[in-house]
């Protein structure tokens, strides 16, 4: 635990910092929107606003992640040999036995935050010469969290503006403004189309056959964005649930703008109802966790962390305890969950501590994870991802890949205490089907945004997967690697759709190496990283092996699925199915490759007007390839990985086993470290399987792929129609509903109106009555009243005669009469 | 001021009042009247600074005459502005005339 | 009793010569006279001086020697000369005139332009009527100057006279709203209405003069200057006589004795305004040297002697700051052409009452600019220093607890002195 | 000696406001009119009141009879007209005016005023739960502060700006040892800030409204034009 004043001098300086950088793409908006109605279209300053906000955004970020850094005592290079990780591991695990044993007689549940109190110090003395491992145990050494604005006190129910500052959060904001940045930049060279007084659509065609033609909206896709990088940036230091779900809509609303900013298209403006309308499915889930939240906690915030109240409230100290461990009494459907901060609303009547109901905590946990399934386009909802691809591809780039799905990975994350095994189990099925979906359309996709966009879709469920699986940190370490790849990739798509004007079909296209080799080669960057591939029996001793980010990720990933399918043989699934998937994603991005770059020019119009983007669009390409190389440098024992698994819950490290209803084994650290090495191997090969299997069939031709397709006929339909989940949402839902509305409108017609149609005749006879009453009644009163008035008035004229002098003698006049009459009759 | 009490002021105060109304009273002119209510108010102002002075309402008698006189000040200035609107429009300023809305 | 009335100076006057052997009616009369004698003196005085002196300065400005042959050299009788004819005209009224206002209205005139001399200090104490309303009595006072020259112009029974009457109500009604602001402004920093107050603040060294206290009231005093001369009638603004337009303007049918009042009190009022120009902005009765001014500050304070020679010195150096303005004012009259009306009323209400509420607003706020930049609320050192509250007679002492190492209390914080007054006036009953 | 004044003063106030009624001619009516007023001012300084005397001097007889002059000049028909009233009416307005005065003047001479002061502060000292006023002692302590009449502008312009000097520190400093420390007995009284901001807004309103209604209006003569 860190002194309280150097919590909160620390705590201040990164909430400002944070603050500062969340809030000015807010300010950058406000000025964009309202400015942008004033200003020239053809001005490009709101690009440089909205790039010096977000820019400045991550300077902030940069120090505020250098600050934490510090104030954490991190030691960030921490590469030592593998033996010693695991060693520290035990001494850990020895420390928190004899620390159980010392607190075990007065562990009794009245002076239970106390003993909490104590136990942060305990560990706190042995905790420097342990390593990173005993930050983990210290549940929240290095977060930070506070309180804003207190929007709202209901009883004990509290709503307030919260933020909460911890590893992930800086390695979040610095990710999101970084790629925001580079995106932002790029957008200025790819949305330059937009910056005229009349912007020819071609892809909307007016009745007499011409294109549609409007003012450009430069100006409102850089507003978007930069509210866009408000939302985003407001969620990830959003320090309570309810606040995460203001952002959560938030960022939906920019993303339906966005995608929906060609909106002249139809297909545009479908692709964003659908989009916003899945994404409702799933937060109505989000909704009822947070009120069974709501009804049971009374209380969103995350944890509190002040060293002085810790304990006192927050979700997550409730559920846990302090190493970590749910504490239940009973079984079956009566099973409960303590609740420990005292803090909670329900009591049973023979049990002093709060309690929620076991089933209720899984309903909460599914119900969060129903949020995140729609945000991140998870498995049954992964549809609306695709038909996203409709915005602008930067669009794509920063809030469809790189940021806004990865927030329901990172939410996933973040509430990870509150997630019981069966959710976990859950979510790791999710993301199981997921990735296998994604990957197997994304096979046979053709245009090249589909392409990544399956892609991401396969990605994020091995996110998921590796979180459900109990890899926390394999999937949030992921998160941030795919970010930076797949946005570098996206990036790289944009540019050759820039290139060949706006031609998406990679049908089309074919050696275009030649002709933009800068973005052959940063997508290359970024097709090695997110295959997976490493140079294989060699490794740089402090550094681990030679690879791109996206090895380190996956590797651990397939890791955590290898362990938990070994202490859980009949979900071995979990394993097998992201170790092919593995096979299967190097095999399309590498088809995606060959197929753009390589090969001979199948379309040769477009061939002839390809060109390389200008620099403004490739500067961000390789930066981001810089990122996409060298961010996951070191693996598990890297920097970017330390600094994530700073956060990682208490619980997640020692793994437990027999967990839940279920009996789950969820892996500990040392467990997952065993697999490791023999995961690594296996996924490699896997990955220079399928990438081999790509040149064979796209990079030397040696086999036709038409050929195959004819052969394979109806699994390619199926794949070509994703899976049939469009005409099955089709079938079940949509078809329905229509004919309900068909009823509904029916009974409107012949019931409800023919109702409203007597009740309305009715209103109409009772007025022509009470007109009569009116004007036989009232009417007459009224104006006999107003005769005998005016009549009054006549009489009364003469008194009024409009001289001045007159008046002040009736003055006079009454003041001395009524004196005399006060005179004569007051007693004296 | 051994000999002279609160009633001596007040007498005179008296005799300013009504000579102020009797002057509202009989005078035609415009202007007339309004010297009538200037009459009228420092007879009043002098009640309020006598009894400031014998009586127990202390300062407060002062500053409420300040405030009647430059109330009266304000006033004057209306009112002839009104008097002069009302010259342009009839050419006269016997009050006797102003009897457009005379009922 | 009662400050203000003459009555108070011959009962004090009583009272500190208890040695006298008289009776109180007799010293009453005797008291008259003197007085009398003396207010005569001093109105005639600085009238005749003035005349005379305005002619000679006229004939340098126009190249001319101005009267040369009564009272030797220089024409010092001139003005003696021009009274003495002017007694023996003959005093004619016309007959389209209302005679009694007509007879009535320069004696208005002069008895207002006189009357204001009773508030003005001419040194430390030297004072007909001491009272902390003593400026604003004074320029009330001097305003009703106006209601001679309106009733004069009216009375005349002549157009020429109408006019002029109309124009100069028209000129000193709005003349008298930034007369009175620029009046306010060293009020303000002064924080009181009492002249000698005000005057005695400003010893010890030229800084410490009013209009050093800030740029604001060193241009207020310029305005301030320039309001005067409008409100005494004076050329560039004398429209209500204007000679080539009016014929004589309000004073086209007088004669005699009757026209000679309005320019003697002319003459008093310049010298009046002049006056208080000095005390109010340039130092009053002090040289503006500090040492000469400490040392007969000291000399004052320790003897009754040194007293005399202060009021006597200071009452000097006064009449010399006003004889300088009033030859500015000669000056000016003799250099610049006269406006017509139009600009005249345009000079007042687009330029000077603008001018003087942006001066007064600046005055208001520089001490308070000054306290929060500089810490102290003047450029120059707390004029409180110099000299403590003046005594007057009937003012409670303060006691010495509340005051005591309060001595360096500075003029800005004459409220807080307010609340001492105050409470010591509920200990001492 | 004050007692002549006072006679001076009070006969010229009554007689000009008499000659104001009586004169036909409106400006001999103003001229008159100053001479009541001035005197008025004069009765004010006789009561002490300095402030309010010079105010009268400066704003009605400086200002106002200035303006009514004014506004004479600008609307009188033909030299010294005027405007005669009926001679009945003049003699009704007088039997009224007569009348009145005599009834004003015997309520004001009929009336015990010391006794009523008396009674009054003890009605004050009732209100305000035994709270020892000055008034109490009529004899010794009368009205405001008699011996130092004649300087009222700070405790005026105190006043004005919302302190009460003679008011709320006296009565504190009365209570005794704990001077400047005992604000719980009586609420310290807020003065006449309020009422002084109202009424300049008033004067400014005033001013504009006057501006307005008198601005030259171009006459549109239609047979001309």
């Amino acid at each position: 635990m860190m002194s309280p004043e150097f919590y909160s001098e620390v705590g201040n300086l990164l909430m400002w910092l944070l603050t500062a950088a969340w809030l000015l793409p807010l300010l950058g908006f406000v000025i964009e929107i309202f400015g942008g109605y004033w200003s020239d279209r053809k001005s490009k300053t709101p690009a440089y606003l909205a790039v010096g906000c977000i820019g400045t955004g991550f300077l902030l970020s940069l120090v505020a992640l250098l600050t934490w850094v510090d104030a954490a005592d991190l030691n960030l290079w921490h590469f030592g040999d593998t033996e010693s990780a695991a060693v520290a591991h035990h001494e850990a695990d020895a420390a928190e036995a004899g620390h159980e044993d010392d607190h075990s007689h007065s562990h009794d549940h009245a002076d239970h935050s106390n003993a909490h109190g104590e136990h942060g110090d305990a560990h706190h003395d042995g905790g420097h010469h342990g390593g990173h491992e005993s930050h983990a145990n210290d549940p929240f050494k290095t977060a930070f969290a506070g309180t804003f604005y207190r929007l709202g006190k209901y009883g004990s129910l509290d709503i307030t503006l919260d933020w909460y500052i911890d590893g992930l959060t800086v390695a979040m904001f610095a990710m999101v403004t970084l790629i925001a940045t580079c995106i932002h930049i790029f957008a200025i060279g790819y949305m330059s189309d937009e910056l005229t007084e009349r912007y020819e659509d071609h892809f909307v065609h007016t009745e007499d056959g011409g294109h549609f033609h409007r003012v450009g909206r430069f100006y409102r896709f850089f507003a978007y964005l930069s509210l866009f990088c408000f939302a985003m940036l407001g969620l990830v230091l959003a320090g309570n649930i309810f606040q995460v779900f203001i952002f959560w809509e938030l960022v939906g609303v920019c993303s339906y703008l966005l995608i929906g900013f060609y909106v002249e298209r139809k297909t545009a403006s479908t692709a964003a109802n659908k989009a916003f309308i899945m994404n409702r499915v799933g937060d109505f889930g989000f909704l009822i966790g947070l009120m069974i939240l709501w009804t049971w906690f009374g209380v969103f915030q995350f944890a509190e962390t002040n060293p002085e109240t810790v304990g006192s409230t927050g979700l997550f100290q409730m559920v846990r305890t302090a190493d970590g461990e749910l504490e239940t009494q009973g079984e079956g459907r009566e099973k409960v969950v303590v609740l420990q901060a005292q803090q909670g609303i329900h009591k049973d009547g023979g049990n002093p501590h709060p309690t929620i109901p076991y089933f209720l905590l899984v309903a909460a946990g599914l119900g969060i994870f129903g949020g995140c399934i729609g945000k991140s386009a998870q498995f049954p909802l992964q549809t609306w991802l695709p038909d996203a691809m409709e915005g602008p591809t930067p669009v794509s780039a920063l809030v469809h890949s790189a940021t806004m799905v990865a927030a329901g990975v990172y939410l996933v994350g973040r509430f990870y205490p509150m997630f019981t095994p069966e959710v976990l189990l859950v979510i790791a099925y999710t993301g199981c089907i997921t990735l296998f979906v994604g990957a197997t359309i994304a096979v046979v996709a053709t245009d090249i945004k589909k392409v990544l966009a399956y892609s991401t879709i396969s990605q994020l469920g091995y996110m998921m997967l590796a979180l459900g699986v109990g890899g926390w940190l394999a999937g949030l370490f992921h998160l941030i690697t795919h970010a930076f790849f797949k946005s570098l990739m996206f990036l790289c798509s944009g540019s050759v759709i820039h290139g060949c004007h706006h031609e998406q079909e990679m049908t089309k296209m074919g050696g275009l190496a030649k002709k933009m080799p800068i973005t052959c080669w940063t997508m290359f960057v970024g097709v090695v990283a997110i295959s997976g591939l490493a140079i294989p029996f060699l490794g740089i001793p402090k550094l681990g092996a030679i690879a791109f980010s996206g090895y380190h990720s996956k590797d651990a990933i397939v890791a955590a699925g290898m362990t938990f399918s070994s202490l859980n043989p009949i979900h071995s699934l979990l394993f097998f199915v992201p170790l092919i998937t593995a096979g299967i994603t190097a095999f399309y991005m590498f088809r995606m490759w060959f197929m753009t770059f390589f090969g001979k020019p199948k379309d040769q119009h477009v061939y002839d007007h390809a060109h390389e983007s200008p620099r403004v669009m490739t500067a961000p390409l390789l930066i981001l390839a810089f990122f996409a190389m060298f961010c996951a440098i070191g693996g598990e024992n890297g920097p970017l990985a330390q600094l994530i698994l700073t956060t990682e819950p208490v619980h997640v490290a020692e793994g437990a086993m027999e967990a839940g209803h279920i009996g789950l084994n969820l892996p500990g650290h040392h467990q997952i470290h065993e697999f490791h090495a023999s995961a690594g191997a296996v996924a490699l090969l896997v990955a220079f399987g399928g990438t081999i299997l790509a040149y064979l069939f796209y990079g030397l031709g040696i086999v036709d792929t038409g050929a195959m397709q004819k052969q394979f006929g109806g699994v390619h339909e199926f794949l070509r129609e994703k899976w049939m989940f469009d005409e099955l949402y089709e079938w079940m839902w949509v078809r329905p509903t229509l004919v309900v509305a068909t009823w509904a409108a029916a009974f409107d017609r012949c019931v409800l109106d023919r109702f409203l149609g007597f009740l309305a005749g009715m209103v109409v006879a009772i007025s022509s009555w009470d007109r009569r009453f009116d004007e036989a009644v009232v009417d007459r009163l009224v104006n006999a009243v107003g005769e005998a008035t005016s009549s009054v008035g006549r009489s009364l004229r003469y008194v009024q005669t409009g001289r001045l002098r007159q008046y002040v003698m009736f003055i006079a006049v009454s003041v001395v009469m009524l004196f005399f009459v006060l005179f004569a009759y007051l007693p004296r | 001021m051994e000999n002279v009490g609160l009633e001596m002021f007040l007498a005179v105060s008296a005799v300013l009042f009504v000579c102020g109304v009797v002057c509202m009273a009989t005078k035609r002119n415009a202007i007339g009247v309004l010297m009538g209510v200037e009459l009228v108010l420092n007879g009043a102002n002098l009640n309020l600074v006598a009894f400031s002075r014998y009586g127990s309402l202390g300062l407060d008698g002062q500053v409420m005459s300040l405030f009647v006189i430059v109330l009266a000040a304000a006033e004057a200035a209306a009112a002839l502005a009104i008097v002069l609107a009302f010259y342009n429009n009839h050419m006269t300023v016997d009050v006797d005339q102003a009897t457009d809305l005379q009922g | 009793m009662n400050p203000f009335l003459l009555a108070t100076s011959i009962e004090n006057w009583i009272d500190s010569a208890s040695f006298w052997p008289l009776s109180v009616l007799p010293a009453a009369v005797w008291a008259a006279i003197i007085h009398t004698t003396l207010v005569g003196l001093f109105f005639g005085l600085p009238a005749f001086v003035f005349i005379w002196a305005e002619r000679k300065v006229a004939g340098r400005i126009q190249d001319r020697l101005g009267p040369t042959r009564v009272g030797g050299r220089f024409g010092w009788l001139q003005s003696l000369a021009d009274g003495v004819k002017l007694i023996q005209k003959e005093d004619l009224a016309p007959n389209a005139a209302d005679v009694m206002l007509f007879r009535l209205a320069p004696y208005i005139v002069v008895i207002a332009a006189f009357s204001a001399f009773m508030f003005l200090p001419f040194s430390a104490g030297l004072v007909a009527v001491a009272m902390d309303a003593g400026l604003f009595i004074a320029l009330a006072v001097l305003s009703l100057e106006v209601l001679g020259i309106v009733l004069a112009g009216y009375a005349s029974g002549s157009k020429w006279s109408l006019f002029g009457g109309m124009r100069e109500a028209a000129q000193m009604v709005s003349y008298e709203v930034p007369l009175g602001i620029t009046v306010v402004i060293p009020v303000v920093v002064a924080g009181t209405l009492n002249l000698g107050e005000i005057g005695a603040l400003q010893s010890g060294g030229i800084q410490n003069w009013l209009i050093f206290s800030s740029p604001f009231t060193f241009l207020a005093f310029f305005v301030f200057f320039t309001v005067t001369l409008a409100s005494n009638k004076r050329a560039p603004f004398d429209l209500a006589e204007a000679e080539s337009e009016l014929v004589g303007g309000f004073h086209t049918e007088y004669s005699g004795m009757r026209w000679s009042f309005f320019f003697l009190a002319e003459y008093a009022s310049m010298f009046f305004v002049s006056a208080l120009g000095a005390i109010l902005f340039l130092g009053g009765w002090w040289t503006g040297f500090s040492p000469l001014d400490n040392w007969l500050l000291s000399t004052a304070q320790s003897s009754v002697g040194g007293d005399y020679l202060l009021r006597v010195f200071g009452m000097k150096i006064l009449m010399v700051k006003a004889a300088i303005l009033v030859f500015v004012q000669i000056w000016i009259r003799w250099t610049l052409p006269r406006l017509r009306i139009d600009q005249v009323m345009t000079t007042c209400l687009k330029y000077l009452v603008p001018m003087s509420c942006f001066l007064f607003l600046g005055a208001v706020i520089w001490p308070l600019v000054l306290a929060t930049t500089i810490g102290q609320t003047s450029i120059w050192s707390p004029v409180g220093d110099r000299m403590p509250r003046s005594r007057r007679s009937g003012e409670p002492e303060v006691s010495s607890e509340v005051e005591g190492d309060e001595t360096a209390m500075n003029r800005w914080n004459s409220r807080d002195s307010l609340v001492t007054v105050g409470l010591s006036t509920g200990e001492a009953e | 000696m004050s007692t002549v004044l006072f006679v001076i003063y009070a006969l010229a106030a009554s007689g000009g406001a008499l000659a104001v009624v009586l004169s036909q001619n409106v400006v001999r009516m103003a001229f008159w009119l100053v001479i009541s007023l001035s005197s008025v001012a004069g009765l004010f300084f006789l009561l002490g009141a300095d402030f309010v005397g010079a105010t009268q001097l400066l704003i009605y007889v400086g200002g106002t009879v200035v303006l009514l002059i004014f506004g004479v000049m600008l609307t009188s028909s033909g030299p010294y007209g005027t405007i005669k009233s009926q001679p009945a009416e003049v003699v009704q307005a007088g039997i009224i005016g007569m009348a009145f005065l005599a009834l004003v003047a015997s309520t004001v001479l009929s009336v015990n005023w010391e006794a009523n002061e008396v009674r009054l502060a003890h009605a004050n000292d009732h209100a305000e739960h035994g709270h020892v006023h000055e008034v109490s002692e009529p004899e010794s302590e009368q009205g405001y502060n008699p011996e130092e009449s004649g300087n009222t502008t700070r405790s005026l312009g105190t006043a004005l700006l919302g302190v009460r000097f003679d008011k709320d520190l006296s009565l504190e400093s009365e209570d005794g040892s704990n001077h400047g420390h005992t604000h719980g007995n009586h609420e310290v009284s807020a003065g006449y800030l309020l009422p002084f901001e109202i009424v300049s807004v008033h004067l400014l309103v005033v001013l504009v409204g006057a501006a307005y209604l008198a601005r030259a209006k171009r006459r549109v003569d239609v047979e001309n034009a």
